[in-house]
């Protein structure tokens, strides 16, 4: 089979086209459907011996026509694919709230050891106990470092971990007779688009809490909020606009006074650790998102891990599965009937053991010094980045220091008519990949950016000469470099509206799409 | 410390052109009072190679499947996964990149999971799929959830054969959110019969195939009756090779179909992580949870793919959103997909009727034991068999013995009566000489 | 540290600059000297306990200067560099007598487990049986595959092997006590260059002898030049224009009747495994590349191994290293005073026992029907280009079918004054590595393709259909396709004159380029 | 077969396309009587399951170094490499990639050989490397034959402390050459004093430094003597971390310093693959064996690299040139640099201080040891023990109760009055445990 897109290759690189479309390294590769075939394949099985099947008559009608690749074709799919993806390996990462640090190939290859990738969450526990061992070392790793007096372990990212913890506070409203009284959460408009979300899912009513105009929240708006409907208030600290919640002692106060719990997105702990402790703040609550403070790798979306540091006052209501030191070693509390009053169970087995490898190789590896000298570095970066660019960008709260990431928004932007958007794109062109945008949601075409402290301070000088040179390009007018960009990457600007007007969600025969001409 | 770059001149440095006096000052707005001055009770850095033996040393305390004739199932199932599949993974722009916000430097990922949604539509006999949920379990609570969302009811009834730890989850989260849930008994010979629950107040009924005791279920009658009583049909299955062999659940009439994808490119892990699949019929597409991705075209007119539809999802419509999934299981839903390309139909099929070959010859072996029963008449790669005697004790005993014998039903559902039943699976790793160990230290462990 | 290399870069792109000279995904590097200090470190080590040292006078007085780099700067640089790198993972590398085929990755998995790659070479032999073991295991799948009496597996490479092979002939003829006489080796023209060093490298003189009109050697013209200065014959078969010698069972006999020896380079192998045996043709020694033939991944330019065959003349003369069955298991023949009359020892060790793992893991993949297969695949494959570009380019032996490769010259681009560089480098630009270039020296302008069976109908399909484009837009006067090729590449065409004229072969605070205009 | 991506319908249609009969048609200029018409008598192909469980089973047979207390060195070394390490060099585009002939499409490879060559200059303290050779070995025998170049001389003095494997390749291809070489008897106090062999027919000397028993040699003086006598110097090493604390041999007068460079980024690997460094002055730049790598501009005056000097080399002057290797030492060098990269000249210092500062610790421990004598005034990470009985059986013995203690001298110098020695080498990978439990077993191997 041959795949020319010739046509729509001539329209995108008129000043030099190539019969293939490929650009030297820059090499296109078709879908699995349109190179394989059903009944080829790259997985060696010896044949069964005959012997009578116990289907029933439940076999198979019609086989699911997928395609198969040999070895070396599956190989150059993938690779070919690859090279179309930006990766924290090849570069500064700066996506405000998502703390794309490095990723230690250590902890690959700590987590891929046979006794842990090899065994099975339900084999013998006295067969797993090394796995036990860790998981509870990891635990009081977590609680140490929060402050909090216990961590429910199985929720598999950070908005899991967020419902987990609003069905741990509903069930403790539950259990003081308030369940039909409390339905309320509090969150505020700057909040990640998961917390009321979760708080939804959970049954819970939201309502926003409006910050002051510094960015941070004001003690007194959430004190008007507050009542005995009130189950709630669901924080991000440091918030994400990067900056420190500075009263939230006295907010957790008065929720705590007004009878309700204080659950604190934990998404930015990496700005904190060793430096503050949540459960010293007052947090009830907690989820961290082991794939951003602690290294585990993204993976182009996942999977992540999402345990859920709780007080004492939460800690009777977390889920099953938990784990018991007793005489003959650790035991996992496995059903919600070993476990009265708890939760119940909100996933199966015991959480994300790959995860909670990587994750506890990094904290061993940083030790309580390593992990506070991280955080340092991260705000460090942060404000190096700040100082590099204030004087050419517009920062929506004042000019103020900001804690892991600091934010922008395209106020400067509007006399040359360009967008946060059309600034990231053209920074792709130059080999970046774009800070976070319009998130948060207070800032107008918020430009979130978090350098953590990976990266060098050579990386970051080039990453603030860069967009200074794009900055002040914008502001001379030089459009070339916006317009339509990227124009150096994979793709050009991607029909994002066709996508959702006439979704094509799978490859189909029929589906092709012709060039747009 | 070997992850930091910045060294303490670099720091002062910087400080110096930040315009601040010292690191501390950036972290002013902590309450004084709050702020660490001491180092936590906590072990200070480690070299790597200190690491690497601490954790090696934990490693080596647990018994690894590989290492002993194995036939844990209930769910999570150890089969071979090529080594080109892990070092694809490994590919620092899979494995460190971020959810492809930015599409025209992620195509790889992009492309990766349309991929993915074609070959689980495919496999599950559906028309769309999604990029992904967290496993099998969570996906089930998101199905019944959206079932709720389409038919504006509430009761879910949840088959005694659904996996129990799925149960609970649906059952955890469904009461926290103030809905009703109707789990069934246990249903070790699969003779339930939903029909007569199905009422006007019933979203959906969960139907697990095969289901947790190893039976297959024809789930067209139970399909008919949902459509005629305006309720939907959830069908999940834990051990996603079966579908290479055995009637999909969306042939059979289900209207959402949800799934463990782990049989396939991932490993065990003790649990996680592991990847959920999720496909559904094209009329429920706004409802879907989580992200989709989608084919369209750049400025030049080259294919290409995005994220889309994302007004379902919670970053664009928050407390409305279909679920507030983010993160997903991205880089385990790609070995999934690439070990499914290396597979393709055939693959599939071959692999899928050796793990039925193996069951078939194990359940042989096995009820040739004095005082073992199967008790399944049709099953895929794993069964239920009735011992002489009390299952975990007898599975711990096998264990000493250095043979991981199964499950104990009675670890995921206590005190229902059920303690002398083991679950054992037999897939493509097990040899004849693992399975007669089994037999062996079986009849070993009845006998003493 | 800021690299803006802003000046050549608008040379270098002058349709759309940017202001760091990176492309998008294609991101410049620097030299580690310029981006590293060397009071950095990526590596964590514990000081020790202060101790008194028993150096000597012999301390190091003068630190190296190396620069060292964090762990996550140290990933980037090099996962920057890798992406400027062609691969067979990225697509089809047909390098003609590189035999560029498919390396799998289980390879890599097993030569890393424990068992092997942490074992050292002298810890006792009774600790070692199962690596021993391996080693003669995969001894005899070569003499079986070959048809020989022996192997000395302490070759390097396949150079070293040559070397080997014409040091083991060397001593059976001082043996034979025609030392003094027999001097000269003879060596076709289209020889690889290792042969005629090879023999050089061993004290004898080359002679070349020239091929008939079809490419092959004609036994008349080998007749002629042997005699009893003859010490040996070096052939390469199939030889290097991808042709089956069709009179080497005469030329064998003749050589053998001249007292002479038939040393066969092997590292055309991959096209006749399984079809015929070197032994059965009367070879008496040949090296096998296991990095060609035997899959083990070329790693931009080694680790290779190279184990020769022997004959049973040869045989005893194989130096050390080699197995023994005892008793007590394998053992080890190392010192040359256990085996007189043995050359003695090439090198220290054991060989390549890493290659060993890779090259036997797929030997048993394939399996003796397998590896027939693959020879056929790879014969076929050249076979089918070949029929693909017949038309359009020359073959300087005339119209026949080829073996594992397919040998075109220049001669159809004389008319368009292209050369062969043009069109390899026009290539590029497709995202196509070249084919081989310039060699074998027999054919003006040689272009010798080597697809291997790795590679399926889909792409060989592709890469005939833009040979052919390239060539017709080469016939048609198309000549910016080819005028300084490549243009999309991670660096445009090298001043390789330049390179040689005044080398510069590490960096030095002085030696920074600066650009030619 | 799943390396191979045509099916029988490919195949057929292709030779179609190439218009021959059948396959056996493009095979028949294999004389008839020669080709094989049946399977080899091997083993037909295998599942990758089954290709795992066979090697794993083989792996289980040795004694892998990390899972006992290590002490074996005489040229090789276990050290810790980072995992980052084989991260990298397991990236398709190094591993895959052939020797850089194309160079706009391989300068990952060349630059990083052109790193590498200048890391091994500033290591040796000599003016250019190459791209590397084979092994310490190979590249021993390679600069004796460079020296015979350039001095037009034969006779090769090879000191008794060179590693008697690198002496006798040395003296094998030296012989079959036709070249002279005298090899000095072992010497175990670095007591030799060659001075007085030089003469107007010595090409070279050649040093190892450590030597082959540990010691620590200056060669200053012997620099000076072969400078005088027209001679070159070539200095050798098999432990290259040394270089971090010790006096470089280009610091020390040598012309040109060869070496093994496995210790740094590369694993025991059972003696091989490793990685020859090869150093030497500028001036004798064009008798250098083996690739270089230099700097260059592209058409647009942007930096790049290319090979260089290839007029050397035997692609080019064939029977003329100054070597006749061709593939070369690529990924393992990769893994030194790499290795190099991250270590810095700070992380080196400190990485050989360890080394030494163990090996410090195992002498004292092993003096304590009744019969037992540590031979060395100076060494680096290794010595040499004299025992009151038979090195090899001792450490037979000890091998029994799980420690591998050392390298018995009579291994590599059979027959020459040296079974009582032992070398012992000690890095960063010993614990104290290791250490005691070296001179337990040491002390229980001689008193029974
Ligand atoms: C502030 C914040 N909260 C919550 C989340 C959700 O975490 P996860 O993606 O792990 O579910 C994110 C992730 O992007 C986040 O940035
Ligand atoms: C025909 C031929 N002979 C010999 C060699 C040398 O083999 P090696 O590079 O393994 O030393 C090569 C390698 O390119 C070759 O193609």
């Amino acid at each position: 089979m041959l795949m020319r897109p010739k046509e729509s290759i001539e329209v995108a690189v008129p000043e030099k086209q190539t019969f293939t479309g490929n650009r030297g390294l820059d090499i296109e590769e078709g879908l699995i459907f349109e190179t394989g075939r059903p009944e080829n394949t790259g997985v060696d099985l010896d044949e069964p011996a005959p012997f009578a099947h116990r289907l029933g008559s439940l076999e198979r009608q019609e086989p699911a026509g997928l395609p198969g690749l040999s070895e070396p074709e599956t190989m150059r799919h993938y690779v070919r694919l690859s090279r179309m993806n930006y990766a924290i390996d090849a570069g500064i990462y700066p996506l405000g709230s998502c703390t794309m640090k490095h990723n230690p190939r250590l902890n690959e290859a700590m987590a891929r050891l046979p006794g842990f990738a090899d065994i099975h969450p339900l084999q013998p526990q006295s067969t797993v106990q090394g796995a036990l061992e860790l998981i509870a070392e990891l635990a009081r790793w977590l609680m140490v470092l929060t402050g909090m007096d216990a961590v429910a372990m199985s929720p598999r990212a950070g908005a899991h971990g967020e419902a987990c913890g609003m069905m741990v506070i509903k069930a403790a409203i539950a259990a003081k007779g308030e369940g039909e009284t409390r339905k309320i959460v509090l969150v505020p408009e700057s909040a990640h688009g998961t917390n009321p979300a979760s708080a939804a899912g959970a049954g819970f009513e939201v309502r926003p809490v409006p910050a002051r105009p510094d960015g941070t929240l004001d003690p007194a708006a959430v004190r008007e909020r507050l009542g005995p409907d009130v189950a709630a208030i669901m924080l991000t600290n440091p918030n994400t606009c990067g900056l420190f919640e500075k009263d939230i002692v006295e907010i957790a106060s008065l929720v705590h006074e007004a009878g309700a719990y204080f659950y604190c997105d934990g998404a930015n702990f990496n700005a904190i650790m060793g430096k503050t402790r949540p459960g010293d703040l007052g947090v009830d609550a907690m989820h961290i998102n082991l794939h951003k403070t602690f290294s585990t790798p993204h993976g182009g979306g996942g999977p992540g891990a999402g345990p859920v540091v709780l007080s004492s006052l939460l800690a009777p209501f977390a889920p099953v599965p938990f784990l018991r030191r007793e005489e003959n070693g650790l035991q996992l509390v496995e059903h919600p009937s070993e476990a009265p009053g708890a939760l119940g169970r909100i996933a199966a087995f015991h959480g994300q053991m790959g995860m909670f490898v990587r994750a506890f190789a990094y904290m061993l590896s940083h030790g309580a010094d390593g992990l506070r000298q991280a955080a340092e570095d991260a705000v460090l970066n942060a404000n190096y980045v700040r100082a590099g660019l204030k004087d050419l960008m517009s920062e929506p709260f004042g000019d103020r220091t900001c804690m892991h990431e600091v934010l922008f928004d395209e106020g400067w932007l509007k006399p040359t008519g360009l967008t946060a958007l059309d600034f990231a794109k053209a920074m792709i062109d130059e080999g970046f990949h774009p800070m976070t945008i319009y998130f948060p949601l207070v800032a107008h075409g918020a430009m979130l950016i978090e350098p953590t402290e990976s990266e060098s301070k050579a990386s970051l000088d080039l990453f603030v000469a860069t967009l200074r040179d794009l900055a002040l390009a914008a502001k001379r007018g030089a459009m070339e470099r916006f317009a339509g960009a990227p124009h150096l990457a994979p793709r050009s600007r991607l029909d994002e509206t066709r996508a959702a007007r006439s979704p094509v969600l799978k490859w189909e025969k029929k589906s092709k799409i012709t060039p747009l001409t | 410390m070997r992850y930091l770059p910045l060294n303490a001149e670099d720091r002062a440095e910087m400080l110096a052109r930040a315009g601040v006096a010292s690191i501390d000052t950036l972290f002013a707005d902590i309450p004084k009072a709050k702020r660490l001055d001491h180092d936590l009770d906590l072990p200070m850095r480690k070299t790597e190679m200190d690491v690497e033996r601490l954790l090696s040393g934990l490693a080596a305390k647990n018994v690894a499947a590989g290492s002993v004739p194995f036939f844990a199932g209930a769910g999570a199932y150890k089969h071979h996964v090529p080594a080109s599949v892990d070092h694809l993974i490994q590919r620092s722009e899979f494995l460190t990149s971020y959810t492809p916000y930015q599409p025209e430097i992620a195509q790889g990922t992009l492309q990766t999971i349309f991929e993915f949604q074609t070959q689980v539509a495919a496999l599950t006999a559906l028309d769309v799929a999604n990029a992904s949920m967290y496993d099998g379990s969570t996906a089930t609570v998101e199905a019944v959830a959206m079932a709720r969302r389409i038919t504006g009811r509430s009761k879910a009834i949840l088959s005694g054969g659904l996996h129990p730890h799925y149960a609970e989850a649906v059952r955890t989260v469904s009461t926290m959110a103030g809905e009703e849930t109707e789990v069934l008994a246990p249903d070790v010979f699969a003779a339930e019969d939903f029909c007569s629950l199905i009422d006007a107040d019933t979203s959906c009924v969960v139907v697990q195939n095969p289901d947790f005791f190893g039976n297959l279920r024809d789930l067209s009658a139970i399909a008919a009756t949902c459509k005629t009583k305006g309720a939907l049909l959830v069908g999940v299955f834990t051990e996603v090779v079966s579908l290479g062999l055995i009637q999909p659940p969306g042939a059979m009439g289900a209207d959402i179909v949800v799934g463990e994808g782990q049989s396939i490119g991932n490993r065990l892990n003790f649990g996680g992580p592991y990847v959920g699949l999720f496909a559904t019929k094209t009329k429920y597409l706004r409802q879907i949870p989580g992200r989709l991705c989608g084919q369209t075209v750049d400025a030049s007119g080259r294919r290409g793919f995005v994220l889309t539809l994302s007004t379902r999802e919670q970053h664009i419509r928050r407390d409305k959103a279909t679920s507030n999934i983010c993160t997903n299981s991205g880089l385990a839903s790609l070995a999934f997909s690439i070990h499914m390309t290396l597979l393709g139909d055939a693959g599939l099929r071959r692999l899928a009727t050796i793990n039925h070959a193996h069951a078939v010859d194990l359940a042989d072996r096995l009820t040739a034991v004095p005082g073992v029963q199967v008790l399944n008449k049709t099953f895929f790669n794993e069964f239920t068999l009735r011992i002489a005697g009390d299952a975990a004790q007898a599975i711990e005993r096998m264990a000493e013995m250095g043979v991981l014998g199964g499950v104990p039903v009675s670890r995921l559902l206590p005190g229902r009566g059920l303690d002398d039943l083991i679950l054992a699976a037999s897939t493509e790793i097990n040899t004849d000489a693992d399975r007669e160990a089994f037999a062996d230290a079986l009849q070993g462990a009845l006998s003493c």
